[in-house]
């Protein structure tokens, strides 16, 4: 195989071993443990060792599987989103905004829906921040409102109309049956149906957030675990740059 | 149980004795008041259930409408009471024709204020023996099946649908669970009333309703005759609806609750007064009806810094207790909450943790303690994580914990499935067995890390408790004295549903408890 | 779905929920996430979460995944070989020797080829026995001879046909790159070449071995993880009689 | 270092007294005796590599060459050192002659003894010379770029190609690994021979070779530097080629060595002559080069039970501790070996695990002792194999423990996969960082179960002493007294391979380590 395309390794290159755990409703014995081979049979595995079979009462069965899987990723074919703006820190995002943008920026951040996670939010927005890094609230060029838990998509959109927000920023935490998908879609539709949408960088994080599912959900950008505060920071204020010079130039 | 630790006991009195007069002016702004809560639960207690054809709770029904009048203050058992006397319905009945707009509570005749009292005082001793029997029952079982040893393994069903809930509640019981807590849908805690009948969709949980917390005990109650085991069952005495869900708990025989003096103002921003109020009723009903509370301190760690909040949870355990024994609760009854959510790269963690959780151990001997496993620094690392939960179930058994919510490997990414339950069950069962005295065994060094953690934490909390003290509970939770989080004493959800008493306001439900707990007068 | 049909189960019924890790031979970074999520795209998955991704250094990355399958198995098309002798205890093994086969049973036992666990093999054998089960050894109807660790497959054969050998056990732990098949193969290929095959019941056993897996090799039975004395001895000599009686008919 | 138990000491100057009889007389056995694996090693460190037509390695030609002849008992390097006067060839050129029957080594005229020997141990002191640059280049090494803290996470990699190893080992030692041991490939210890160059096949391990042994060091000295911390590399010296195999680790500057005075004995059924001779001589070896050996008493858990059999381990400690100092190396360099292999389902088997390891800490403070993790017990269930690993870790965390074989959670399934290995790193360092100094916070309380058993194994240990002082440590292992095995004094394999010596015998290498380590004459 060619180095670029890829299989599992687990103790010799390309020997595509991997580890499976998983629950079937089915009662535990001899005729499970075959369930649990055919099943992963047909997920294409091969060499198939069910080292692990432990009944879980009233009709489940718990099994750790290892296998072999033939299949390959072409890592040449691969492009991945991501931000490609330049992270800065705290002293020089402020110098930016006084040199190139001249105005102080808004931003407002809240956990919607149901959401009353906070921590994250905070750990980007509270003068504390977070990981070492002061939060956006300590930054004398930026002003934040943090709306803090379960706010309504409407109300959010309301204050950031209210305090001409550049950025708005959603946490969503729960993901739970898709909920975050649901909540998420619904703000950006409140957004372009009342015409707002051009009007503030949509900005999206939580553990469980991608840029790439951010941008497909129509924001423009997302964060995941372990964001830095002066990471979103950084990107707020060279895409208000930015736009602000598209402005201009179409002007 | 060991005194592993040599703690100052003239500093365990002192931070006693400035709880004492926090709890004494905690009481003092809540004695005059009742809320919407308080009444609805009075009604239920009466017999009043079920929905109108909204779908909104008869007993809100009735309550909002005596409340539009601004005719709570002489509560609601005065004219229901009399609505009963008048009408001769039975309460239910009574409640629908009230619903329906057949019967107005306000044009009826009026029975004198004591002969309404004494009718509506038979009634509650009546319900307050079927509360006794459930106790009764429980005991009787307990007895037959015996409740396994301590720590206890408590473990969380959250499918959001009770019919999948059971399955996964009796598989985790019969591998082992001694609780099986179902936790509650996302922001029922903010629901101003208790959702009606068996439910089948929820976000993270289940909603806490009367028909589903029977459902649970009826299949746990299976599971114990066929286990030889009691499995207690627990849920979320917390929110708008504090007081119902006890009066629902006390009905169904469940045996805990989680149940907070401050955690819906800390964490619900629900008002303090409305707070103050509809826990205190809610503790004397779960005291009643025999139930053990679980607090809510772990939340201050998993939201602040673990570290330097330890002495805020000590603080919140001391006030707990004392405003908890005020209600009629024993020490017995007293889960009081605590966590280890230490940031596992810290140097020597698991010495910090060990000295907060047997701090808490020898400061609260007869509580029986719940301590929470790491949540906040789980991540997906689920290998990892299901070690931290192990090294977490080994303070416990090197503490004498007594209530162990097993941590699941799975924290960071969703709420159990039924194989992250039984392998946490198997983690603590391998852990306390294999090390099922080691407490007995070791002694820890005085001048040693442990003991000095231990020691400047009770300092801390003596000095904290002292500067609440002086300012009162309120205030001091306007500045943010737990959690880092303030709260406007007169802000938060539910604040109209606080109202104050008329002179001769009447609560047969606290005057029977009371009388029977042995709570001195209030006023 | 009907009840017999089955997927994988997290906490709704049929939902597929499964849990994998594997290590990818490529640098951790967005495009590491990317390939893994494409790698169980490629296994049929959905909804894949990659939930840890931890840097093995030298050009590895660790995944841990959550996804959805939705592939199923249909119990009902499921049957599954199995050892149908009654399993008797130690008292009643003996007896039915001495009532119905009426001599001594002869058996020998080894750990083939280069592998060296006895521990197994002697589990079955010796006296001590396992799990509160007496050994074969114990058994006064019943002969053993255990020859231990790495026994040449022809040095064992020889010594099945000097002690005239009801029941040839064959003990197999090490099973790395598919060793175990070979030396077995090779262990029924001799017999077959030299006409023995059907002189001896062959019994295998093992961590990894499944009775299914010892038929394939041409084994009359396999036994594995947990096995006790008693399934072994039960199991030979009910065979021992029914070939009796068949030799018997067919005379 | 806590001294938690209160032991006997008189009782552990008994044993020690027991087991100073023991190896007397175990000296007395082997004084007169000198095997082809000796001889091969000291052709090996005149020069001698390679291997003929067949495969077959050039000392095995050689000396076989002697020993057909019933010559070897004069010592190879009395044939030998005669030849390379009489040729003046180099070593490796008069061995490839003598192999391709070019020279025949008893047809040549003959020296005097005395300049043969004289000849001989002057290129001897040469090569112990390049041997001594070695340690001085791994004590540099060291103390540019320190060893990391104990317990040292010693990790194996074992996949057969000694590429893939490299691989393995370097991910592992970045990933905080202290320690890389090679595993040989399965059966490599009855081999009477050392495979020559480097090696991609073989199964369970790699094929122990110099050119492999090269090819590791190289990789883990540019992680040193790159990581700046010291990574120790590990092999096993055992088996029928266990003296060549050390002068293979002096050479490559190997840190550590698999080394057992009676692992090939029990386990390997090497003949009891065979080994003793052969472990004599490779300890002289591997003290000479700093080498710290691992002796393997955790295999007697694995075989026989492991809480019947604690005492033999420690008796087997006591012995492998005696005869290791015997041949030069010091208490620092024996990392004697015991492990955590209890069923869990016992209860208290932490307690009794803890008890062990303890009592093997305070009686051998100042050896590296390596503590092996659980394996009987493990299967297929990685998440509690994860776990248990993590209790082994916190064991040894608390007892002071040295070398820390890390326990795998795939131990029942298969040899390390990569992030098998990572994983085990990870549980380690957590476990080793959250609790790093509970040994100095914690007393085990006299009475209690942990200092019981320690006592009791102690006595038990020094009750089987006795007997064996008495019958004699091969009469002792005949009978079967460790792990259940039985081995005739004479069988085993190797036997033929054990020579008497002549009166003027002699090993210029033993010569010159005994001198230099002072180690008193031996006849
Ligand atoms: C703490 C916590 C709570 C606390 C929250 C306190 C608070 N004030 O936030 C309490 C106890 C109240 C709580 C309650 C609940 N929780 Co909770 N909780 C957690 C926990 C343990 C930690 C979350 C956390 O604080 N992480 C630390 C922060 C710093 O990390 P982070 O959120 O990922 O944030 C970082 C990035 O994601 C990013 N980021 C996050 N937001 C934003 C926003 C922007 C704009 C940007 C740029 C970046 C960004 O930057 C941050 C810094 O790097 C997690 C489990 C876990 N270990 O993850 C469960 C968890 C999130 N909770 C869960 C659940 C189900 C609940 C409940 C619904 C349970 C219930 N039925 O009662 C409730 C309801 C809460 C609600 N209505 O939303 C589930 C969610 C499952 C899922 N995938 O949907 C989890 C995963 C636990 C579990 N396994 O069940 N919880
Ligand atoms: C103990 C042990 C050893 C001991 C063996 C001592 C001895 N006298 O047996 C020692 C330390 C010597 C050893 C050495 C090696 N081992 Co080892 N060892 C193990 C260990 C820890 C336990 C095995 C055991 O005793 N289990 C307990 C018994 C009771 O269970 P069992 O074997 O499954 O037997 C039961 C059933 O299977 C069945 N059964 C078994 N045999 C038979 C036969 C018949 C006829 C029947 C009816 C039933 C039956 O009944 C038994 C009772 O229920 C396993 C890991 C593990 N936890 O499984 C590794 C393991 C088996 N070893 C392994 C390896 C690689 C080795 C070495 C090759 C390593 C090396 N390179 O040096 C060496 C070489 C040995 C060799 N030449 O074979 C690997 C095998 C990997 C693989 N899948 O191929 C394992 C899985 C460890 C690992 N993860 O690397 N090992
Ligand atoms: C006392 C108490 N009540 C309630 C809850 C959570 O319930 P909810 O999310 O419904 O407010 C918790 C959570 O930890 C708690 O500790
Ligand atoms: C001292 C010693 N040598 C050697 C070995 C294993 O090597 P082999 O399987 O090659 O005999 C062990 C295994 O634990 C051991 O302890």
């Amino acid at each position: 195989m060619k180095d670029n395309i890829i299989r599992a390794y687990g103790d010799t290159y390309n020997d595509g071993k991997i580890q499976l755990s998983f629950t079937f409703p089915v009662k535990q014995g001899l005729k499970a443990a075959e369930a649990c081979k055919r099943y992963c049979f047909k997920l294409g595995l091969e060499d198939v060792e069910v080292v692990h079979m432990k009944d879980l009462k009233e009709g489940f069965t718990f099994f750790v599987v290892y296998a072999v899987s033939k299949e390959s990723v072409n890592l040449d074919k691969i492009t991945v989103a991501k931000i490609d703006t330049e992270i800065m820190d705290y002293y020089k995002i402020n110098d930016y905004i006084k040199e190139k943008i001249n105005r102080k920026i808004n931003v407002v951040g809240a956990c919607t829906g149901t959401d009353a996670h906070t921590v994250g939010l905070d750990a980007i927005l509270n003068m504390k921040g977070y990981d070492g890094e002061y939060g956006l609230e300590r930054y004398h060029e930026i002003n934040t409102v943090n709306m803090g838990s379960q706010v309504a998509n409407e109300k959010l959109i309301e204050t950031a109309v209210k305090i001409k927000a550049d950025a708005i920023l959603v946490s969503q935490v729960v993901t739970q049956k898709n909920i975050h998908i649901k909540n998420l879609t619904e703000f950006v539709e409140i957004l372009e149906a009342e015409g707002l949408r051009d009007q503030f960088i949509l900005i999206l994080g939580g553990p469980r957030i991608s840029h790439e599912l951010a941008l497909e959900l129509g924001f423009d950008a997302g964060f995941g675990s372990g964001t830095k505060p002066n990471e979103v920071a950084s990107y707020i204020v060279q895409k208000v740059y930015k736009d602000s010079i598209l402005v201009k130039g179409g002007e | 149980m060991n005194n592993k630790l040599d703690l100052d006991q003239k500093l365990i009195s002192l931070c006693r004795n400035y709880t004492k007069s926090i709890a004494d002016k905690v009481e003092k702004k809540i004695v005059n008041n009742t809320t919407t809560s308080v009444e609805r639960t009075v009604l239920r207690f009466l017999g009043v259930d079920g929905v109108d054809e909204h779908g909104i709770p008869l007993p809100n029904v009735i309550v909002d409408k005596v409340r539009n009048e601004q005719k709570l203050n002489k509560g609601i058992s005065y004219w229901f009471g009399n609505g009963l006397i008048q009408t001769g319905l039975p309460a239910q009945r009574l409640a629908e024709e009230i619903s329906e707009g057949k019967i107005d509570l306000f044009s009826l005749p009026k029975e004198k204020n004591k002969d309404i009292i004494e009718f509506i005082l038979e009634i509650s001793e009546k319900k307050s023996e079927q509360i006794k029997q459930q106790v009764k029952k429980r005991e009787m079982m307990q007895s037959k099946y015996p409740l396994g040893l301590k720590p206890w393994l408590y473990v969380i069903v959250a499918t959001g649908n009770i019919n999948e809930d059971v399955k996964q509640a009796k598989a985790a019981a019969r591998e082992g669970a001694d609780i099986i807590a179902v936790i509650r849908s996302t922001a029922q805690s903010l629901l101003d009333y208790v959702p009606y009948g068996p439910t089948t969709e929820g976000f993270g949980g289940t909603y806490a309703t009367q028909a589903n917390f029977k459902i649970m005990r009826d299949a746990l109650d299976q599971v114990i005759e066929e286990e030889k085991r009691y499995i207690q069952l627990v849920n979320y005495c917390s929110g708008l609806a504090m007081p119902e869900i006890a009066q629902m708990g006390a009905e169904e025989r469940l045996d805990m609750m989680l149940n907070d003096a401050m955690y819906g103002i800390l964490f619900r921003d629900i008002n303090m007064k409305r707070t103050f109020v509809d826990q205190h009723f809610s503790r004397m009903i779960n005291a009643y009806a025999g139930i053990i509370i679980n607090t809510g301190e772990d939340n201050y760690l998993t939201t602040a810094d673990s570290l330097e909040e330890s002495h805020t949870v000590l603080a919140s355990q001391f006030i707990n207790q004392e405003l908890g024994l005020r209600t009629g609760l024993k020490n017995e009854q007293l889960g009081l909450g605590h966590a280890f959510e230490i940031n596992p790269e810290i140097k020597d963690s698991f010495l910090l943790e060990i000295a907060q959780a047997q701090l808490v151990r020898q400061i609260f001997p007869d509580a029986p303690l719940k301590y929470m496993p790491p949540t906040k620094y789980m991540n997906g690392d689920i290998f990892k994580g299901h070690l931290m939960d192990g090294m977490f179930n080994f303070a416990s058994i090197i503490t004498d914990q007594s209530i162990q919510l097993l941590g699941m490997l799975t924290e960071a990414i969703h709420t159990p499935f039924i194989q992250d339950r039984a392998l946490s069950i198997e983690n603590a069962k391998h852990v306390f067995n294999s090390a099922r005295n080691i407490s007995s065994e070791i002694t820890f060094n005085s001048n040693g890390k442990i003991q000095k953690r231990a020691d400047q934490v009770l300092k801390e909390t003596a000095e904290l408790l002292k500067v609440i003290a002086k300012k009162g509970l309120m205030q001091s939770l306007s500045e943010g004295i737990f959690a880092d989080i303030k709260r406007p004493i007169d802000g938060g959800k539910g604040a109209d549903g606080v109202i104050k008493k008329d002179i001769d306001y009447f609560n047969p439900f606290a005057e029977v408890f009371s009388k029977e707990l042995e709570i001195k007068d209030e006023r």
